[in-house]
């Protein structure tokens, strides 16, 4: 029963990242074109479009691993969601609470995009897998600033879980952000990496590439993948309010401090024209990865 | 205890009809062959019993054969993966030349790895690493091409390691009289303290030789490459891990009676995550996929490295297991480069493409292995790097975790383009004919995939003997709060569930692909490679597409400055120079008998002169 | 309660809405009408507040904007790309040239009359047609696929003999996948 | 007892010069003689070894005059060892070199088992003398028949490489005619334990000097370092079987009467230090020499030497495990270099110029012979299980319990040094990327056939079951290091 | 005869034995001809020998056979007989080494057409 119920969360919580990513999405559209002094398309933009994906014919596949890239790609985002605790009390959204590592969210959130490289590698354009590579090279770029950030906090409240260092951020009463400055920069410069704004959107740099890996993917492939990436945009914001803002008690607060986290990323990439892959990998090796090693060197001193 | 003896005679009596069978026929080679192989490992598990020893006598040392909870974890490596890679290599060697050359060598390289981890002294076990070497040399040499370089490579540098074991053995042996691994760690602490220096550093240098250590790698690409890969499984999968092993109950455990061990300890760790990125690195930069996997190999061995040495329980758990996946899904990965290099004849990825369709298990098995090279769960390979990185940060060695970390990112590079390499792309026409591997290949493959992902959400099947074997060792008595069949915990009290993960993970998969399936896999057609998006233009039949050359350029000009010299380079210079002061040196004989003649009167000259002094 | 007809209008409505608001045109320039393209989609006309933006491939794109002269050489081109989209997909003839050839009406390589090879759905007319002109004809077709009659594509696939004799007759080399969906 | 000691020397000398006579009767005699003598002396060897491995030394006096004043042959069980060595290897250089090719003629084959002969009995003579002038007689009986088995062949290089060997060898009858008379100057006698017995009277300073005149006299002969100008030419320029014998039986020969001087005749100390320098300059310059040399014959000659003086350097330890190392070393270098001696003589017979570098591809041509080089350079590099690997072993273990550590070093750095020249030549073998060869491939007669894999099968043993030398070794390094009981058997034969 | 002077003589025979050694060694280490270095050598065993029996040479000692001196012991003194029985088999040997050589020199005459050793050098390094 417990089970049962706990499935019924995990389904609510999907649906719940579900509304919240599409919106974030529509929102950065939005703000984005307001930016740039225009109108722009309505918030709801973003549910238009995945529905119109959803109705539209998809008649062709190029094979197995293409039919169910992006299945691979939910699986990854929907488990870091799971992963992730939405509320600090858990009284809302139950998920199915792995106590949730951080290593293992590391990997698990690689998963996904690998296995989306397959399905895309499949198509046979050589755009998807040139955008590929691009991506997993800037992965292996900003998973470096990321880790440190991690491993400063971990190392600073040995735990590895992620509730216990919401429990380790709750008995302080101070965010994490405020206590591991160094930390949550690095994490917010990798966050960059993660979302693939602007400065770091080559991947799927679309005129050049004919937006990369998703090159081949139309209709309801692309519609999944939008979702997934919506879900895990609610996902990765979650966890970084969880690790560094104190996490959440209900919903308002949750989406405030995400919205602002969210922030960041895109205003940063409104204002800052797109890097090369070599240069945006070494950008994260920079000063990201100093201010990791600044956490880790703190947190090692504390 | 006579059952060993037997064993082993099975094996050189194998390996030998086994050569010579090849005259009566080819079937008959392939049967005594296997007999030889899995009647040996059958007769291994069933009469060989755990800690039982016996001794005897030649040439005045005393030798000890027996297998405790450690060698026989290993033996699990040798002979499993052993026997699988016989029954391949039977599907393997159909139809090429050297036949009974191929199956001997198979055959005493089983016997020598298996010798190694029943000597219970440092005699045998050198007679059996040596075994081990030149039957696994005279294997790279199969060829007989262009590999004659590679080859001496690598002898020379397995004879770098033997001198150097041969060396600590004997200084060893000076002190305490005999050649027990036993009493020579007992008596390791009590040693002067250049020798507890030397000692130790003179083991590593053989069995970092062996285990693919960062400076003494360099032989390892051109063997793994250049022998035949139903061997290179093996070769890379089990024989590796000798270095491993040795490190293990020689290494590991004299250093761990020793506080000042931490500096060696420290040192191997960090040698160990320099060759996991270096390996990584050259991975990445590889176009031929035995390459790639063979600098993967140097990567892995790497973790293992870092993992045993950095010598906490968890650091132990964690490089033993990663030792045993790797040994699965290497063995695995070299299978299926064999198998597609038997299928098309080449094993480029810049000519093979877009196998996916036409070698499915192949590429089932593949990606299985893959997938737990990278370590991505839930398959096995997660739970090793798992524990790896909860034993680095548990234990305080947080720029080492990051190196580390840096490595297994990077790994994905190379594990998509193996993927993508073979089986992803264009399907070109002139791959059209190719087939399936048969059942003989295919089958071991399958199976050690099915086993890896087993092994991902239930690792105690192998954690179970690690913990004994650790506990034969003599660490910590025992280990079993940080496991449970499939939970795993770090020292710090946090936890891994891992078959409710499976059981999510295939769920989620499970819906997903249902959803894209909901109108029907048949409501959507087949379309070929060819076409794509591609601006409109319809690629001709004999337009290659396939992004392959090149591979992770952004990335490798990104990390250049760090991949400007080879190592290898270094080794050349160095051999080189060497050659011309030899050459410089000969030339002492100048081919003048008078000239001879001068030098006996400058030599008693000088004696005489010096007479004082020499006597 | 899926076949039944009443709710099928529901989802046909439902679904015509979305299309109607989520217009993914590709953005293949293939003639000089390509540079009215970009004051389109920027501040100044901002056509993204309609739902109209970019797609990089076929696959993903719904309108297929012809931008002026189709040379012979990029209507094979143009031909390929649209077969690769999936429906539903409408085509926008982009200026004179798409309707009778415009200011090349006696070109010898390019072609006339755009109709004759692809279904075009609206044509915006001009010589350079304005950005508003565009908009213009962006919301024509909106209201076309808002009443379900933006049916070029069912046109094509019913009229397909039709359509590949008219191709064929320009372009000498034919080589191209059969266009079977 | 079915003999004694002095059948060694007077039996094959006999032979020797009945071997023309016999000639005439039957020319195949010529040929066999020298085998049934051989295996008669084998025989001996053997059953004597046996018997003085029991009941202690067997001291002979020659022509009634007892030791202090006549000449006596001690056969113990370190010289005893030596003498079966030689004898068996002579054995098989004679089956050997019985048809070297198909069709020898009669009068080279007469010429080549004369000098023989006369090589085994110079060579068993040093070894079993105990006499200082003796040895010196004997020293030149083998010095004049390896100067005629080195220009056995009639080319211009044989007799280069023997006219060196010859001007090598008679300045080292120089110093050592300098040296025993010192020696008789001083103390006025000849005999090798009545010398031991009274050394400590001698004058310190011409002590040492007559020891430097030993060692360089008998060093030419022994190939250490910078005396061994004519080893390499001599070894690559005579027949291989010749080469086999100069490694097995003269080299071994004229060490046993270094390590005679050194362990039993002098008392001075610095001897030994003095013989791991030496030893150490021998086998690192040789073995360097080696790796750069076009000819396999030439490379073969430099690794002996190498081997030479690890020998040397293992006796310099002075302690029993030393020479128990040292002798174990001298008879895996009997056999193995001798394996590599004949096998190589096939592949050079076999390859234009007798470089290496043309040597691609044999190994398809010549499968057992090329095999069984490969075990023989497995063998003399040290790998296991093969017998080389033992004396090397021991060897270590040696240098090791007189915490040489430097020394240890520098010998498996040279040993790596072996390996790489070694395995080049065994790559060439099993290279398939031959060049097209039409030439007629010549293949090892029966007899030499016989004799490679009678070594092979020794080394084989001796690896894989080491006891069955290790006994006689034991015995054989208890009797050199034993100086006061050797002097005591002497002397007090005839009491 | 004056016994200083015998002393000198007594010095003379080494330092003459002596002389001859050397100069047979610099003829066998200096000259360049084949021919001369065998000399030399013979000269230097030559050498050796008169040493050897000078060594073994007793001030005033008769023959060491029962010479008339022994016999009607006038003079009891006699020569070491050892050495020269020793120099009897070196001459011996040195004939047979000196044999050799000159055959193994027209040899190397006939095959090379000199007699130089700096140009018999084919078997160099």
């Amino acid at each position: 029963m417990e089970l049962f119920i706990n499935i019924l969360g995990a389904i609510v919580t999907f649906l719940v990242a579900f509304i919240v990513g599409m919106t974030y999405g529509g929102l950065n559209r939005k703000i984005t074109a307001r930016v740039q002094n225009r109108k722009g398309p309505p918030f709801y933009q973003n549910f238009i479009d995945a529905f119109k994906l959803s109705s539209k014919e998809t008649a062709i596949h190029h094979g197995i691993m293409h039919y169910l890239g992006p299945a691979f790609l939910m699986v990854s985002s929907v488990m870091t969601l799971l992963i992730v605790p939405v509320f600090t009390n858990n009284g809302w959204f139950p998920n199915l609470n792995f106590k949730g590592d951080l290593i293992f969210l590391i990997y698990i959130m690689t998963f996904g995009p690998l296995g989306m490289a397959l399905g895309s590698g499949q198509t046979g354009n050589p755009n998807a897998a040139i955008g590929v590579t691009r991506g997993l090279s800037q992965m292996v770029g900003f998973e470096i600033p990321w880790v440190m950030a991690l491993i400063a906090l971990m190392i600073q409240y040995h735990t590895t879980s992620i509730e216990g260092l919401m429990e380790a951020q709750a008995q302080t009463g101070t965010w994490f952000m405020f206590s591991s400055p160094f930390a949550f920069i690095a994490a917010i410069l990798a966050m960059f990496g993660m979302f693939r704004y602007s400065p770091f959107d080559i991947v799927s740099a679309p005129t050049e590439l004919a937006s990369g890996p998703a090159s081949e993917n139309g209709g309801k492939y692309l519609f999944v993948m939008m979702s997934s990436g919506s879900v895990f945009t609610f996902a990765k914001l979650t966890l970084y309010v969880d690790l560094f803002l104190g996490g959440a008690a209900n919903l308002p607060v949750l989406l405030l401090k995400t919205f602002a986290l969210y922030l960041i990323p895109i205003l940063y990439g409104m204002t800052t024209p797109r890097y090369r892959t070599e240069q945006a990998i070494r950008w994260f090796w920079g000063w990201p990865s100093f201010f990791g090693l600044l956490a880790i060197i703190q947190a090692v001193i504390l | 205890m006579a059952t060993l003896y037997l064993i082993f005679i099975i094996f050189l009596g194998g390996a030998i009809l086994t050569y010579y069978a090849g005259k009566l026929g080819s079937v008959l080679q392939d049967i005594i062959f296997l007999a030889t192989i899995l009647g040996a490992t059958s007769l291994f598990y069933a009469g060989v019993h755990i800690n039982d020893f016996m001794s005897f006598n030649p040439g005045g040392i005393t030798l000890t054969w027996g297998i405790n909870y450690f060698g026989w974890l290993f033996s699990l490596i040798v002979l499993g993966l052993g026997s699988l890679a016989a029954v391949y290599s039977v599907g393997y060697m159909k139809g090429k030349k050297r036949r009974g050359y191929f199956y001997f060598n198979f055959i005493l390289s089983i016997m020598a790895m298996l010798g190694i981890l029943v000597s219970q002294d440092l005699i045998s076990f050198f007679i059996f690493w040596e075994i081990m070497t030149w039957s696994s040399y005279l294997m790279v040499i199969y060829n007989g091409k262009d590999d004659q370089k590679l080859g001496l490579k690598y002898f020379i540098f397995s004879a770098i390691g033997a001198y150097a074991m041969l060396m600590a053995i004997v200084m060893v042996h000076s002190v305490t009289n005999t050649f027990l691994i036993g009493n020579m760690i007992e008596a390791y602490p009590q040693m002067s303290l250049s020798w507890q220096i030397w000692i130790p550093i003179l083991f590593l240098t053989a069995f970092g030789v062996k285990a693919a250590m960062m400076p003494l790698h360099v032989w390892a690409p051109g063997a793994y490459s250049s022998s035949p890969m139903a061997y290179t499984s093996v070769f890379s999968g089990a024989l590796s891990k000798m270095g491993i092993y040795g490190m293990v109950i020689i290494l590991v455990t004299m250093i761990s009676h020793l506080p000042q061990g931490i500096w060696f300890r420290e040192t191997l760790a960090w040698l160990g995550g320099l060759t996991a990125a270096l390996g990584t690195l050259w991975a990445i930069k590889q176009d031929d996929a035995k390459k790639l996997l063979a600098y993967s190999s140097i990567a892995q061995l790497g973790y293992i490295i870092t993992g045993v040495a950095i010598g906490t329980e968890l650091g132990l758990l964690a490089g033993l297991f990663l030792a045993v996946m790797h040994a699965l899904f290497k063995g695995t990965l070299f299978m299926v480069v064999g198998a597609i290099e038997k299928q098309t004849g080449t094993t480029n990825f810049t000519e093979v493409t877009g196998l996916i369709r036409k070698m499915p298990w192949t590429f089932f098995s593949a990606l299985l292995a893959i997938i737990a090279l990278a370590g991505i769960p839930p398959l096995g390979g997660f739970v090793g790097k798992w524990m790896l990185y909860e034993a680095l940060i548990t234990s305080n060695h947080y720029l080492l975790v990051i190196l580390i970390f840096f490595a297994s990112t990077a790994a994905f590079l190379y594990c998509y383009k193996f993927l993508f390499g073979f089986f992803m792309g264009q399907e070109e026409k002139e791959w059209e004919h190719v087939k399936e591997a048969p059942a003989t290949m295919v089958v071991p493959m399958v199976l050690m995939a099915l086993f890896m992902a087993v092994l991902g959400s239930w690792p105690g099947i192998i954690l179970n003997p690690i913990n004994n074997g650790l506990v034969d060792l003599g660490f910590v008595s025992t280990y079993k709060h940080l496991w449970d069949t499939s939970i795993l915990f770090n020292s710090w009290g946090n936890q891994v569930v891992l078959k409710p993960l499976l059981y999510s993970v295939v769920a989620i998969f499970v819906f997903f692909a249902i959803v894209l399936i909901w109108k029907g896999f048949k409501g959507t057609r087949y379309v070929s490679t060819k076409d794509i998006s591609s601006s409109g233009e319809v690629p001709g039949e004999n337009e290659n597409l396939t992004f392959s050359l090149g591979f992770a350029q952004p990335f490798l000009r990104a990390v250049g400055p760090v991949m400007k010299r080879q190592i290898d380079r270094y080794y050349t210079e160095f051999a080189d120079g060497l050659e011309s002061f030899f050459e410089f040196l000969r030339r002492i004989y100048t081919g003048n008998g008078q000239t001879y003649a001068i030098y006996v009167f400058v030599f008693v000259v000088i004696v005489l002169l010096f007479k004082d002094v020499l006597f | 309660m899926y076949n039944d007809k009443n709710s099928q209008k529901i989802v046909d409505y439902i679904q015509n809405w979305t299309r109607k608001h989520s217009i993914w045109v590709l953005a293949y320039g293939t003639g000089c009408g390509a540079i009215e393209i970009p004051p389109t989609m920027t501040s100044r006309y901002d056509s993204e507040r309609l739902g109209i933006r970019g797609a990089a491939t076929p696959r993903q794109a719904d309108v297929l904007l012809i931008t002026g002269y189709l040379t012979v050489k990029t209507l094979k081109r143009v031909i390929r790309v649209y077969e690769q989209m999936q429906d539903p997909k409408y085509v926008i003839g982009f200026g004179s040239c798409t309707i009778n050839g415009g200011m090349y009406f006696d070109s010898y390589n390019t072609i006339k009359v755009l109709d004759k090879y692809l279904p075009v759905d609206v044509y915006i007319n001009g010589c350079m047609p304005r950005p508003e002109a565009v908009i213009q004809g962006f919301v024509k077709l909106q209201k076309r696929i808002g009443e379900g009659r933006a049916t070029g594509a069912k046109h094509y696939k019913e009229n397909l003999e039709w359509y590949r004799a008219n191709q064929k007759k320009i372009i000498p080399n034919w080589v191209m996948p059969e266009y079977n969906w | 007892m079915v003999g004694t000691p002095v059948l060694f020397i007077a039996i094959p000398l006999l032979a020797a010069f009945l071997i023309p006579l016999l000639g005439m009767i039957w020319k195949e005699l010529v040929r066999i003689v020298p085998g049934l003598v051989l295996i008669y002396l084998l025989i001996l060897a053997v059953n004597l070894l046996d018997h003085v491995m029991v009941h202690g030394p067997i001291i002979e006096i020659i022509a009634g005059w007892a030791p202090p004043i006549g000449i006596n042959l001690v056969f113990s069980a370190f010289s005893g060892f030596l003498v079966t060595i030689m004898i068996f290897l002579g054995l098989l250089i004679w089956l050997y070199s019985y048809r070297f090719k198909k069709n020898v003629g009669y009068e080279p084959a007469k010429k080549y088992f004369l000098l023989l002969m006369m090589l085994i009995t110079g060579s068993v003579g040093i070894v079993l003398t105990g006499d200082i002038f003796n040895m010196f007689v004997f020293i030149e009986i083998t010095g004049i028949s390896a100067y005629g088995l080195t220009a056995f062949y009639t080319g211009r290089d044989s007799a280069e490489a023997s006219f060196k060997y010859l001007m090598l060898g008679s300045i080292a009858s120089t110093f050592l005619l300098l040296a025993i008379m010192i020696i008789y100057s001083q103390l006025g006698t000849l005999n090798m334990a009545d010398i031991a017995n009274r050394i400590h009277t001698m004058n310190p300073t011409y002590k040492i000097i007559s020891l430097i005149f030993f060692i360089t006299a008998l060093g030419i002969e022994a190939e250490i370092f910078p005396l061994n100008g004519w080893a390499p030419d001599a070894y690559s320029e005579a027949p291989g079987p010749v080469g086999a014998a100069f490694a097995g039986i003269v080299v071994k020969a004229s060490v046993y009467a270094i390590i005679r001087y050194i362990f039993t005749i002098f008392d001075v100390d610095g001897a030994f230090n003095f013989l791991i320098i030496i030893g150490m300059l021998t086998l690192i310059i040789a073995e360097m020499a080696a790796i750069r040399q076009e000819k396999l014959k030439r490379m073969l000659a430099y690794s002996s030497i190498g081997q030479m003086g690890l020998v040397l350097v293992a006796f310099g330890f002075g302690t029993e495990e030393g020479v128990y190392a040292a002798l174990f070393l001298m008879l895996n270098h009997a056999i193995i270099k001798s394996l590599l001696f004949f096998s190589g003589s096939y592949l050079v017979y076999n390859s234009k110029d007798k470089l290496i570098a043309e040597m691609n591809g044999l190994g398809k041509k010549l499968p057992i012979t090329s095999f069984l080089f490969a075990l023989g350079a497995f063998a003399i590099i040290g790998l296991p299980p093969f017998a080389g690997f033992w004396s090397k072993l021991s060897v270590l273990t040696a240098a090791a319990d007189k915490n040489m550590i430097f020394i240890m070093s520098l010998i498996l750095f040279v040993s790596l040094i072996e390996l790489v020249y070694y395995l080049r030549v065994v790559n060439r073998l099993y290279n398939s990327k031959e060049k097209a060869s039409s030439i007629e491939v010549k293949k090892p007669t029966a007899n030499a056939l016989i004799t490679m894999l009678v070594l092979g099968g020794l080394i084989l043993l001796i690896g894989f079951y080491p006891d069955v030398v290790t006994g006689v070794l034991h015995k054989a390094s208890a009797a050199l290091m034993d100086k006061s009981q050797y002097i005591h058997n002497v002397l007090s034969i005839n009491q | 005869m004056d016994n200083a002077l015998f002393d000198l003589l007594d010095y003379a025979v080494y330092g003459t034995a002596i002389l001859v050694m050397l100069i047979g060694i610099y003829g066998a280490l200096a000259k360049k001809s084949l021919l001369k270095i065998v000399i030399g050598l013979s000269v230097s065993d030559s050498g050796l020998n008169m040493l050897i029996v000078a060594i073994g040479y007793l001030k005033g000692g008769t023959a060491p056979i029962f010479s008339p001196g022994y016999l009607d012991g006038t003079n009891k003194l006699m020569v070491d007989p050892v050495p020269q029985a020793l120099v009897l088999t070196a001459i011996v040997i040195g004939f047979g080494v000196t044999a050799v050589a000159l055959a193994l020199v027209i040899r190397l005459y006939r095959h090379h057409g000199t007699l130089n050793i700096d140009e018999i050098k084919n078997l160099k390094w």
